[in-house]
């Protein structure tokens, strides 16, 4: 397929369209990394990768503005990093090093940034959209401009807290991005066993949120789709509904046999994917070969050996701060 | 309570001191805004914000939808966001519908992203039983809530606490909860003209006594005031601790109460099985065991879900005789 | 209004015709008596009427087969005498006494009875609806052709619940009707402050569930559209949904200051009041006249006078027996 | 545990005897059924229920969406119905989303029908820590259930419960939890060949001993066992009880230790304040009172969000030497 792949649109902006790709390539190779991490125990508890859908966080970040919230779940890597929690931080974490962007008490599945407005990391599934809801709220009350940024898979739209999310969101024309990842599974639950209607924006329509589908393959459509809903939620136009249709490559968790689908349609999704089809464009455009490759790759194995270095040598929080923050410190 | 009002007091109900408690918040801080079900054209279930809507506007006086776990996650959105939202549950049974958001989120954040996000919600419930609401409409779980690390537990039972509660609870970074009990909103007290927020760490003693110990809360606070009239009667001297804050508990004050008196009745609405009083129970055990004379005992509901019929809801709630006859129990040692 | 009352259809059967107009008549004024009993005290804790709403139910209700499930809410007087369940054993209930179809226990709220499968009498808002969807599981997997009846306000629509029930009734093809009585009010809530789509067809349609408008002031309407329903919850098509658009006249119980809605709308709707409308036209048709109504009435307030006379001389449950129930009393 | 079998005995792990108990159960009576999310394809979260779905087809092994609160609520109304099901919520923690049905609709349908509608419901539930899956995975919250009249809680620690316990739940008209901690699964047991249902109300004695009690439950079993043999090297003569049941809790064998031993231990993963712990302190207090020599020692789990980090998560929850430091200080009172 990669042969024969379109060059890019004329009017695009080469080193734009690049610095996505090498997004893209960063988050997979520390994702690459973790699994491996993983395997040599060094990361526990449960790891949910992102490989295959890559082209969705990137395109998405691109609109995300400083004083936005992002509210993830907890296939998040890549997203923390997307929004700019060093590669440093997410790795200590995941190690459960004091130097994690949570202090080692989150983990893969809880990376927190107060800084740059990354509010978790909830591994409820679903229990994260009434709090971007709330954000939201805030952010209109306020008037400050701020969207919130809620992500979250297609298994979390059977839940009650979507229906409520949507309902509430919609009502008070609050300034929320509903980015759904349609992965096409929940763990081993195909969408169709899962939703008695699986066009997703249909769903979304029902709460007269504007919504698309967007090929989440293709990270030029996930960040124009973005934009336009960011566009949309700051003029005041309420919620806005994204589906993403994307692929996860890898097992839903470091436990998952994949007893639910074949080998054979991974390996069809992986032929589509993201950075593959992405690359092969950027080279199709020449601006990219296998020397602009190899730098990129070079650069970004650096930074992951740096991060494994940093984990490494990080600290572990000593155990008699166990209670800390379970209350804030400074009590009125 | 003596009908003449001594001089710099005001006499209202405990509705009107949660109304003036919330009106003031509002007042004060643009940032609090007050969320629930018919808060606003209803005037709210219990009629404490009533005509809030037209004085402070939709905007902040702002009717949900029935969507517990919606809006109360988004309170804690909206805290994290830079508000001071108040929440309103009708009753902390429908509660249960957001027990995900409280526990799993409200709770968790701030020890999640280590010391990063907290929480700045307060969520109001009520609480309680009593007005024949049967089993769907009149428990009190606050238990379930003071199990959870990470939020605190209040239950004011007083004119002075509901209304300065609130304000000590907004200036807190943390999750609070705050139990009405729906019996509690026609009572009277007395209220200094310069009431404010209220300390919330604190048990306080409702009433000094040296030969049994009535430790309690919320609703059940003024059967035991009742009941230590009744007692005084009988020339017995009870106590009465108003514990005020179920998490955290104030250790200090109940074993200061355990060591003067050496005999403790615990009053408690909720179910007596893994309820709050056993907590208490648990924690004189470990503290001061060598101090008590007899064990303490419990006085709590039965452990049925609360019927309706009103002979059964009596029977199966607390009621001013049960502590009265456990009090006696221990002072006389008649057994 | 009355005088321009349209004659019914030639074609309707002119006994079951007027069997409609007694059965509303008698639930309506039952329960004006539980509004007289309450403020005498005889009867405590909430009370909800549904006076207005009467169309509903009756129409629905032709057409339960006696192996289905009801499960109503806290507003089910109507539904549990139209269902069956003696007008004695309905008001020793509201007196909390030994003979109610609760033993007393329940109250208003919280009327049962198992041999009419009438199955609650849920108070919680929206607590019914899984309960419905998994009693017609039950229906499906033992192919018995029971119907679930699910009823419930519009208020309930926001609730996780009705979004999960839906959807699993849906992806299940069980045979449930969603019956919506659309009061257009939860409490002092109006709908259109707490659904962003009002068009509540469309709601449930995005479930892919067959919905229906119906006028709820038309019993010959709810009758048909229940017909419709049932034929297809039946037939095996999964469940069915109906919006029966009605009024309550009264507060939403009795501690309700109605301050959310004019004097003036409700006097407008009770002009269109089910037993007004009905009535005058029965009479256009000649099957009602003043005679008749009055036997009506006579017979109604005679059982009415009964059922109070049974509850007053109802036995209180003794105090002793509060521990009974709990648990079931035959234990394996 | 010996390397020999004893004749008569099988060796399995917990996810075995779990499996084979639910494949009993799906064999001998149609009207069960398994529903919740990922029994099927997916195999089970916990691998508990792999293969049935191709054994049993997907009318009896439903994958449900993800939707905590219809599928259990569904599971209450296909009880009532006729059906014998069994939920799976994947842990206690998400089980909060369904904490409505099964608080406000399970434990109360029979009572507020005067007897009427029983809820022949089994919901199986992981719970525990100790695989650093930190603040929304980890949590012990079967306590709060076990505070719930209308409900009964199971916790089986052995083969032989987790196995037995399933089927007595089936036969038990009303609803029923069972918990099962997640560390249990790959632990392996003996049991007997003509194994079978287990009665579920009565505590069970796991270890004889003297000197002190260790009583507790689920995944802790194991870990008061071994702080038992630790102790013997001590001198120190431990004997644990295994609750088996939270709700209804065995008095009976919990006083008989009590009087055994005179001194007590007990140890849970839930958090401290509030948990099961404290409802059996309240009553050893209450109901045996004279026949201890020193107060009942808690070990719980610290009053935490659980932590990712492993130094913090095994600091939070109870371990061996906690236990044995617990029980050690009873004995020889060095304080
Ligand atoms: C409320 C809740 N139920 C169940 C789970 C267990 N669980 C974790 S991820 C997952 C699947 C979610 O699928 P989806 O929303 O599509 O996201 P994806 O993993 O595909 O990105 C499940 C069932 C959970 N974490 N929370
Ligand atoms: C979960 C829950 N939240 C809130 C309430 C309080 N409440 C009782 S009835 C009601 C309004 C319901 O409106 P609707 O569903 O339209 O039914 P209606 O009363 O109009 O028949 C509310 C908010 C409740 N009983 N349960
Ligand atoms: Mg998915
Ligand atoms: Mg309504």
């Amino acid at each position: 397929m990669n042969e024969m792949a379109v060059p890019l649109p004329d009017d695009i902006d080469g080193a734009h369209a690049l610095e996505l790709f090498r997004q893209m390539l960063r988050i997979r190779r520390f994702e690459e990394k973790c699994a491996q991490m993983y395997s040599s125990g060094k990361i526990r508890g449960f790891l949910h990768l992102y490989i295959g859908e890559e082209a969705v966080g990137t395109g998405v970040m691109q609109s995300v503005a400083p004083r936005d919230a992002v509210v993830a779940t907890y296939r998040e890597h890549g997203h923390a990093l997307l929004r700019g929690i060093s590669m440093n931080a997410v790795m200590a974490e995941m190690y459960g090093k004091q130097e994690g962007c949570s202090r080692g008490r989150g983990g893969s599945m809880h990376l927190f940034d107060k800084a740059t407005g990354f509010i978790g990391g909830n591994a409820i599934v679903g229990g994260g959209m009434p709090v971007a809801v709330g954000y939201a709220l805030a952010a209109k009350m306020q008037q400050n401009g701020a969207v919130a940024w809620c992500i979250f898979g297609e298994g979390a739209m059977a839940e009650g807290e979507f229906h409520e999310s949507m309902n509430l969101a919609a009502l008070w024309q609050l300034p929320v991005v509903f980015c759904c990842e349609n992965n096409y599974y929940a763990m081993g639950t195909a969408l169709d066993r899962s939703e008695s209607q699986i066009q997703l924006v249909e769903k979304a329509r029902s709460y007269r949120v504007v919504a698309e589908e967007v090929d989440g393959m293709d990270v030029l459509a996930t960040e124009a789709a973005a934009r336009r809903a960011a566009d949309s939620a700051r003029a005041g136009n309420g919620p806005y509904f994204l589906e993403f249709q994307t692929y996860r490559f890898r097992a839903h968790s470091m436990f998952d046999a994949e007893r639910y689908r074949s080998k054979n349609e991974v390996h069809e999704h992986e032929l589509q994917g993201p950075l593959r089809t992405f690359g092969a464009r950027l080279e199709a455009s020449s601006l990219l070969d296998e020397q602009r490759r190899a730098e990129l790759e070079a650069d970004i194995a650096r930074e992951i050996e740096n991060a494994v270095a940093f984990a490494e040598s990080g600290t572990p929080e000593p155990v008699s701060e166990l209670g800390r923050f379970v209350y804030s410190e400074v009590q009125p | 309570m003596s009908t003449t009002i001594p001089a710099g007091m005001r006499e209202m109900t405990y509705r009107e001191a949660a109304r003036e408690g919330l009106h003031e918040a509002l007042t004060r801080d643009e940032r609090v805004f007050l969320m629930g079900e018919d808060v606003g054209r209803y005037g709210g279930s219990y009629a404490v914000s009533l005509g809030f809507l037209e004085e402070f506007g939709p905007e902040r006086i702002r009717d949900t939808p029935l969507s517990e776990s919606a809006f109360v996650g988004a309170g804690i959105g909206a805290a994290i966001g830079g508000m001071r939202p108040i929440v309103e549950v009708m009753t902390v049974n429908f509660s249960l519908l957001a027990a995900d958001q409280i526990i799993n989120t409200a709770a968790t954040y701030l020890h999640m992203s280590g010391g990063q996000i907290n929480v700045p919600l307060v969520i109001r419930m009520a609480t309680g039983g009593g007005l024949q609401l049967a089993a769907q409409h009149s428990h009190s779980l606050e238990n379930l809530y003071a199990h959870v690390p990470g939020l605190k537990v209040l239950t004011p039972a007083t004119v002075e606490d509901v209304r300065g509660m609130l304000a000590t609870a907004l200036a807190d970074p943390d999750p609070v909860l705050i139990f009405e009990h729906i019996l509690l909103y026609n009572r009277k007290g007395l209220l200094a003209a310069d009431a404010g927020a209220v300390d919330i760490h604190r048990a306080r003693i409702r009433r000094a006594g040296t030969q049994v110990s009535l430790i309690t809360y919320g609703g059940s606070l003024w059967k035991c005031l009742e009941a230590a009239e009744l007692l005084e009667q009988q020339g017995i001297d009870a106590e009465v601790l108003d514990l005020r804050t179920l998490r955290p508990l104030d250790d200090e004050a109940i074993m200061a109460t355990v060591t003067r008196t050496r005999r403790v009745v615990i009053v408690d609405e909720g179910w007596r099985s893994g309820g709050i009083s056993a907590e208490i129970t648990a924690r004189i055990h470990e503290q001061a065991f060598y101090e008590l004379d007899v064990p303490v005992q419990r006085v709590c509901a039965a452990e049925v879900p609360i019927p309706y019929a009103k002979q059964l809801e009596d029977a199966a709630l607390p009621q001013v005789a049960d502590i009265v006859a456990a009090a006696g129990r221990l002072v006389k040692g008649n057994d």
